[in-house]
């Protein structure tokens, strides 16, 4: 059947009009006989704003596909309809797929749910309106519910096919009163976790500023850095340092320049050269900086030259040209990329293992992570290039925060291997029969947000 | 041996530019049409819209820019085809600039298409009651948290400054918990976000058409659910675009499914490039193969 | 065809090729088209940050309100919070900014503690704890996936030094991160490759095409 | 006036922070107005965050063209189009009292009244032999002429007679520039990177380490498996024919998707303890400036 658009359209929209033009005449004695839906209830909606009312009702029928259900509302002695459309019986969903207002474990579990929040009024335009726009027509606005409303509610049930079914039964579910809620009892298990996931990384900050020397494990890409720089004074080439396209607020930007810090004291006790060629104006100042700082600290602040940590361009692959022209000419013997990189990645590294540097990259950019893995000698992996920057810098803020989701980690380790396994003893003991008083899925079912 | 060896791993780079030229170029010009069948995460996602009922509204975020256009674009337009077709209604919207003119020439190109005779093929398609593209919001997050509030708050006015509140659609589906499913169209980053903040949070499936950059990282949604399906990159694009039968209703083959030969091709190439480069640096002894630095 | 659509090809084409004589080398051209694409996309970001969100969120309900809407005089707060924003580029006033980014960024943080830990740890999290079965299938599917998610997680625990168990655990840890990425890197290239296709197909079809009807 | 600077914007940042923390476990409707608000302002602050990068890119080029720094032909070419789009697109429409023609005439007039004005000054620092100290004068006349010319001579005719729409609407010539400029040049350049990872395939990808040895034969099977050539190549395993297309699709959905479930998990542990920060006024790089 091709309907033109329009039609249908017009046709979904008249349903609820028609059922609530057959609610005036009473309903025929036999339409009982094929009764389908039984034991309607309403209820509050829990942990909502006090704006919906829950319909539940059990319904048997041999033939879903072609059975609709709409609520209707009583207003001022009035049956309205509760929504635009009625809804085809197979896609309301039922009690199971609401843990958060039925339980993990609601005693009818396949009775269906169908969400009141408003009621329709057949709303005619004014003759004002119409002077304006004399194309408008009468139509159906909804009204919301308010906290704290009484409303009484029926359920109608239709056969037939989309827009041309028959009422078959009006069942009546009582009343209910819409109740705001402060707080959301189905998130308790987030607040908690977030709360006590606050108290930890707050904590670790606490006593990393105590004591800032809080273990964390060799990172083995640190001591490679200090081999290349080795093997660049052995062949009298120059350094190379790269700290991503990212400006100074990415925390990957910030771990570079950290790491930049350390190569460049190595660099200055060394006696060779370290070209940081920038991306970003203030990366560029604040590299400088370090660098300046690292040569001061181990006393060879005569060494230092401004020119060698410049800006090239802000242009992502004019800048990519730019730093491989400096790859191609000077020859540096080791180069290190460390930051955010984008598509240029694969550029760089390519660039750098042709002329034969020794290569270490680090980034948190998961898709440029592969190309320099393949391409560099060593590469920090993600949160490893963090690690590095905390290890190095001793920063409590940096540290602390990486102890706290240390625990964090921690908790997803504990938690997968006991959640599998009682998820599987449960599956087993079903499987062979046994009967047993106890929910083996409470861990996830506690850890599922229901919100 | 050794001096083949040394001129394949030192080939000049415009001799290799130019074979991956050959390899896009030829297939497209005389393609071999080989046949491919559609993964389970891109029919997950077809199935899902096409289980919708008619009347029933697709959200849908055109989160990508020109660069992807091979990618994204050639599924929005089978996508919109999938949903007009099936008298589903669509809100389109963007989060990324350059996704503004984009999605909406999208929305455009597919609700006015006409056939070969010049007939539309959607005559009864009306903007503002049976589509609409409420255009860019910055703000990512923030827009999809308004939009599970209020479409008209969040975008007062569309596109092309048509005030929101007057369009019939919007009389009807007030939040993103009215609409029956979100699909998002992305190259970046927020179909991440589209689970966190509108998809958990109301209720609503979601799927995903991403470009390839970002699809091996999207598997964990998949297996969780998060994502109902996922058309990765413009390989999946062709699935769809053969799952929909966009054939059939655009009359020649699309872009995405004729571009696949040649993806075939440059893949073959790049594979055999790094076998054959591989094979060559071990036989010769992984240390030394490191390229000298010329002093 | 008209005229504009036939000058837009033709500048499109010219334009696809300036940015592929790149593959040449770094050169004048290319730098040509790099800054014309600068400068477009700076005016069109904002004609559409104008049009798309400061006119149609801020101006328009303050200044055109709806016929029968009362003005939003709230929208206010959030213009001059705005017009701080702007004025980061007046050294003297630009510590006024931080009240905006202050409220901007900490929203951003403040939501996102909750939602991410809803939306996606939690999720992520408890669609880890399946059960090994019943059928073999399922048990190992189940068992890869556990794997491979508690030896990532153990690699990236920066706690405890990767020697013995904990080495070899991490050893795993790192196969399954080299397959995944193995992943991303085949599926990065098909990216890649799409974007080069659909630039030829422009060519081919569009440009080529309008020369020969 | 420390306390102004410093103090109360982390103490705004805390209050803000845990105000919408918090709204998230109340379903009541203040809780819900609460972030109605927030999001409806966080939409307009971004906005104008983004209008303040356009800003501060469009210092950086001018600062660039007024000093005549090297290549700062470039810049004024990216100033130029800049301008082009901004007159093409920018000027109100249906909205204003105003026509949008009349507007462009309008705004493209005073720019050349502008250019005209420090072209006047200008003459006399040039006699005065002064040039090089009122440099900046002198290209900013230029500009201001360059731009006012344009906008009465190509955009607001083009917009006249070659384009039906208006401002950024379908058929405008702001949607002709994005089709046409924008859209060629921003795909163009990231197709180039197919060329360089065929390149690279040949010289650098290499199996220097077990770990990348597993990730290169890991991606060799995704990038045949996942085109319509996997379907056709297969191999005899025990007996059954196995395509590449079924290996990778396991490659993809299982070890993959563990291991980045991992990777995830870690990611997000680190981004809510960055917000954590952030709300209790520990991370405050994103305020930026010393004082």
């Amino acid at each position: 059947m091709a309907l033109p658009r329009s039609v249908c359209v017009r046709l979904c929209l008249a349903i609820p009009l028609v059922l609530a033009l057959l609610t005036v005449s009473s309903l025929p004695a036999t339409a009982q006989a094929d009764l389908i839906a039984s034991d309607a209830l309403l209820i509050d909606r829990p942990n909502d704003d006090g704006t919906a009312l829950l319909l539940t009702f059990a319904a048997e029928t041999e033939t879903p596909e072609s059975t609709f259900v709409s609520p209707e509302v009583l207003v001022e002695g009035e049956w309205l309809p509760g929504s635009y459309r009625a809804r085809k019986l197979v896609t309301v969903p039922s009690q199971a797929d609401f843990p958060e207002y039925f339980g993990w474990y609601p005693t009818t579990p396949d009775h269906y749910v169908l969400t009141v929040d408003r009621y329709m009024t057949w709303v005619e335009p004014t003759a004002e309106e119409l002077q304006d726009d004399p194309t408008l027509t009468a139509s159906w606005e909804p009204a919301a519910f308010e906290p704290g409303e009484t409303h009484e509610v029926r359920l109608v049930v239709g056969m037939g096919t989309d827009g041309q079914e028959r009422v078959v039964q009006r069942l009546e579910a009582g009343s209910a009163t819409t109740h705001e809620e402060w707080f959301n009892r189905a998130a308790a298990n987030n607040l908690v976790l977030c709360a006590l996931f606050a108290i930890i990384i707050m904590g670790f900050i606490l006593a990393a500023r105590r004591n800032p020397n809080l273990f964390i494990r060799r990172i083995q890409g640190l001591e490679a850095v200090d081999e290349a720089i080795g093997r660049a004074t052995e062949m009298g080439k120059p350094i190379l340092h790269l700290n991503g396209l990212d400006p100074l607020s990415t925390l990957s930007t910030i771990a570079a320049v950290n790491i930049l810090g350390r190569i460049a004291r190595r660099v200055a006790n060394y006696d060779s050269t370290l070209l940081v060629p920038c991306f970003d104006p203030v990366v560029m100042t604040v590299s400088q900086e370090v660098v300046k700082n690292a040569y001061i600290e181990a006393g060879r602040p005569d060494a230092y030259r401004e020119d060698n940590i410049y800006f090239l361009t802000d242009q992502q692959f004019s800048y990519v040209a730019s730093v491989c022209g400096i790859m191609v000419r000077q020859r540096p013997a080791a180069n290190f990329m460390l930051g955010y990189f984008y598509a240029e990645s694969l550029v760089l590294a390519e660039t750098g293992y042709t002329t034969g540097a020794i290569q270490i990259a680090g980034t948190d950019a998961l898709a440029q992570l592969p190309f320099f893995i393949t391409t560099c000698d060593y590469t920090l992996i993600g949160e490893e290039l963090y690690a590095a920057s905390a290890y190095l810098s001793r920063e409590p803020m940096l540290l602390g925060s990486l102890k706290g989701q240390d625990v964090g980690k921690a908790f997803v380790m504990v938690m997968v291997i006991v959640g599998s396994i009682l998820a599987t003893v449960g599956v087993y003991l079903a499987q062979a029969g046994v009967e047993s008083q106890i929910d083996w899925v409470w861990l996830s079912h506690m850890l599922t947000p229901l919100t | 041996m050794d001096r083949l060896a040394s001129i394949i791993l030192n080939l000049d780079r415009r001799i290799i530019y130019f074979i991956v030229f050959l390899c896009v170029l030829i297939p497209l010009l005389h393609p071999l049409q080989l046949p491919f069948t559609p993964t389970q995460e891109v029919r997950d996602a077809f199935n899902d819209i096409e289980a919708l009922e008619p009347g029933n509204v697709v959200m849908i975020s055109c989160d990508f820019g020109p660069s992807t256009i091979p990618e994204n674009y050639t599924m929005l337009q089978a996508l919109l085809h999938q949903c007009f077709r099936k008298d589903l209604r669509v809100i389109a919207l963007t989060l990324v600039p350059a996704g503004a003119a984009l999605g909406s020439r999208g929305l455009r190109e597919a609700a006015e298409f006409e056939d070969t005779q010049g007939n539309r093929l959607y005559p009864d398609l009306e903007y503002g009651r049976d589509y609409v593209y409420l255009g860019y919001k910055p703000g990512g997050t923030a827009v999809m948290l308004s939009i599970g509030q209020s479409f008209t708050d969040a975008f007062p006015r569309d596109h092309e400054n048509r005030v929101t509140s007057d369009l019939p659609i919007f009389k009807e589906i007030t939040a993103l918990a009215d609409c029956s499913y979100i699909f998002d169209v992305a190259s970046v980053g927020y179909p991440e976000y589209w689970v966190s903040y509108a998809s958990e949070r109301e209720n609503v499936p979601l799927s995903v058409n991403c470009t390839a950059v970002s699809a091996a990282q999207y598997y964990p949604y998949y297996a969780s659910r998060q994502f109902r399906g996922l058309v990765g990159g413009m390989k999946g694009a062709a699935e769809y675009e053969d799952l929909v039968g966009m054939e059939a209703i655009i009359g020649r083959i699309p872009d995405a499914t004729k571009g696949m030969d040649a993806q075939s091709a440059v893949h073959l190439f790049i594979v055999l490039a790094i076998i054959i480069a591989n094979i060559l640096y071990i036989r010769q002894g992984r240390q030394e193969q490191r390229p000298e630095v010329i002093s | 065809m008209s005229v504009a659509t036939l000058l837009g090809i033709w500048i499109a084409a010219a334009l696809t090729f300036m940015i592929f004589s790149f593959l040449y080398k770094d050169n004048p051209v290319y730098k040509l088209g790099e800054h014309i694409f600068l400068g477009i996309s700076l005016g069109y970001g904002w004609c559409i940050y104008y049009w798309n969100d400061i006119f149609s969120n801020a101006i328009a309900p303050l200044v055109y309100p709806e016929e029968g809407d009362a003005r939003n005089w709230i929208l206010i707060i959030p213009i001059v919070l705005g017009a701080f924003i702007l004025l980061r580029v007046i050294p003297r006033f630009a510590w006024l900014s931080r009240y905006s980014f202050a409220l901007l960024i900490a929203g951003y943080a403040g939501l996102a503690v909750p939602n991410e830990i809803a939306g996606r740890f939690l999720p992520q999290l408890v669609a880890t704890m399946a059960p090994f079965g019943p059928t073999w299938v399922h048990a190992v599917t189940q068992l890869v996936l556990l794997v491979g998610v508690f030896c990532t997680v153990v690699f990236f625990f920066f706690s405890l030094e990767h020697r013995g168990a904990v080495g070899q655990i991490g050893r795993v840890g790192v196969v399954f991160i080299m397959v995944a990425f193995g992943a991303a890197f085949g599926y990065t290239v098909m990216a890649r490759v799409s974007l080069l296709i659909g630039r030829f197909q422009f060519l081919l079809y569009d440009w080529i095409g309008s020369m020969t009807g | 006036m420390q306390f102004f600077k410093r103090q109360l914007p982390i103490l705004l940042a805390f209050c803000v922070g845990l105000v919408l923390w918090a709204q998230y476990y109340s379903p009541s409707s203040l809780a819900q107005n609460l972030q109605q608000s927030f999001t409806a302002w966080a939409i307009i602050l971004t906005g104008a965050a983004l209008i303040l990068g356009i800003l501060s890119a469009i210092h950086h080029h001018w600062s660039k063209v007024s000093t005549q720094k090297p290549g700062y032909g470039y810049s004024l070419i990216t100033l130029f189009c800049f301008s082009f789009v901004v007159l093409a697109g920018w000027f109100p429409s249906e909205p204003i009292a105003f026509g949008l023609l009349s507007r462009q005439y309008f705004i493209s007039a005073v720019f050349v009244i502008l250019g005209i004005i420090l072209t006047v000054r200008y003459i006399p620092s040039v006699k005065a032999n002064r040039a090089s100290a009122n440099h900046a004068l002198g290209i900013m006349a230029a500009l201001f002429g360059v731009v006012g010319i344009t906008g009465l001579v190509v955009v607001v005719p083009l917009q006249r007679y070659l384009f039906t729409g208006l401002t950024i609407k379908e058929n405008s010539l702001f949607d002709w520039v994005f089709q046409n400029m924008f859209v060629p040049l921003d795909a163009t350049m990231f197709s180039l990177l197919a060329f360089y990872i065929a390149s690279a395939a040949f010289r650098a990808f290499r199996a220097r380490s077990f770990e990348a040895t597993a990730l290169l034969i890991s991606g060799c099977i995704v990038m045949i498996g996942r085109v319509p050539l996997g379907e056709q190549l297969s191999f005899a395993i025990a007996g059954t024919d196995i395509s590449f297309a079924s290996v990778a699709s396991w490659i993809l959905n299982n070890p993959n998707a563990a291991a980045q479930r991992g990777i995830l998990l870690g990611v997000l542990l680190s981004m809510v303890a960055i917000s954590l920060r952030i709300i209790f006024g520990i991370e405050r790089t994103y305020m930026g400036g010393a004082d």
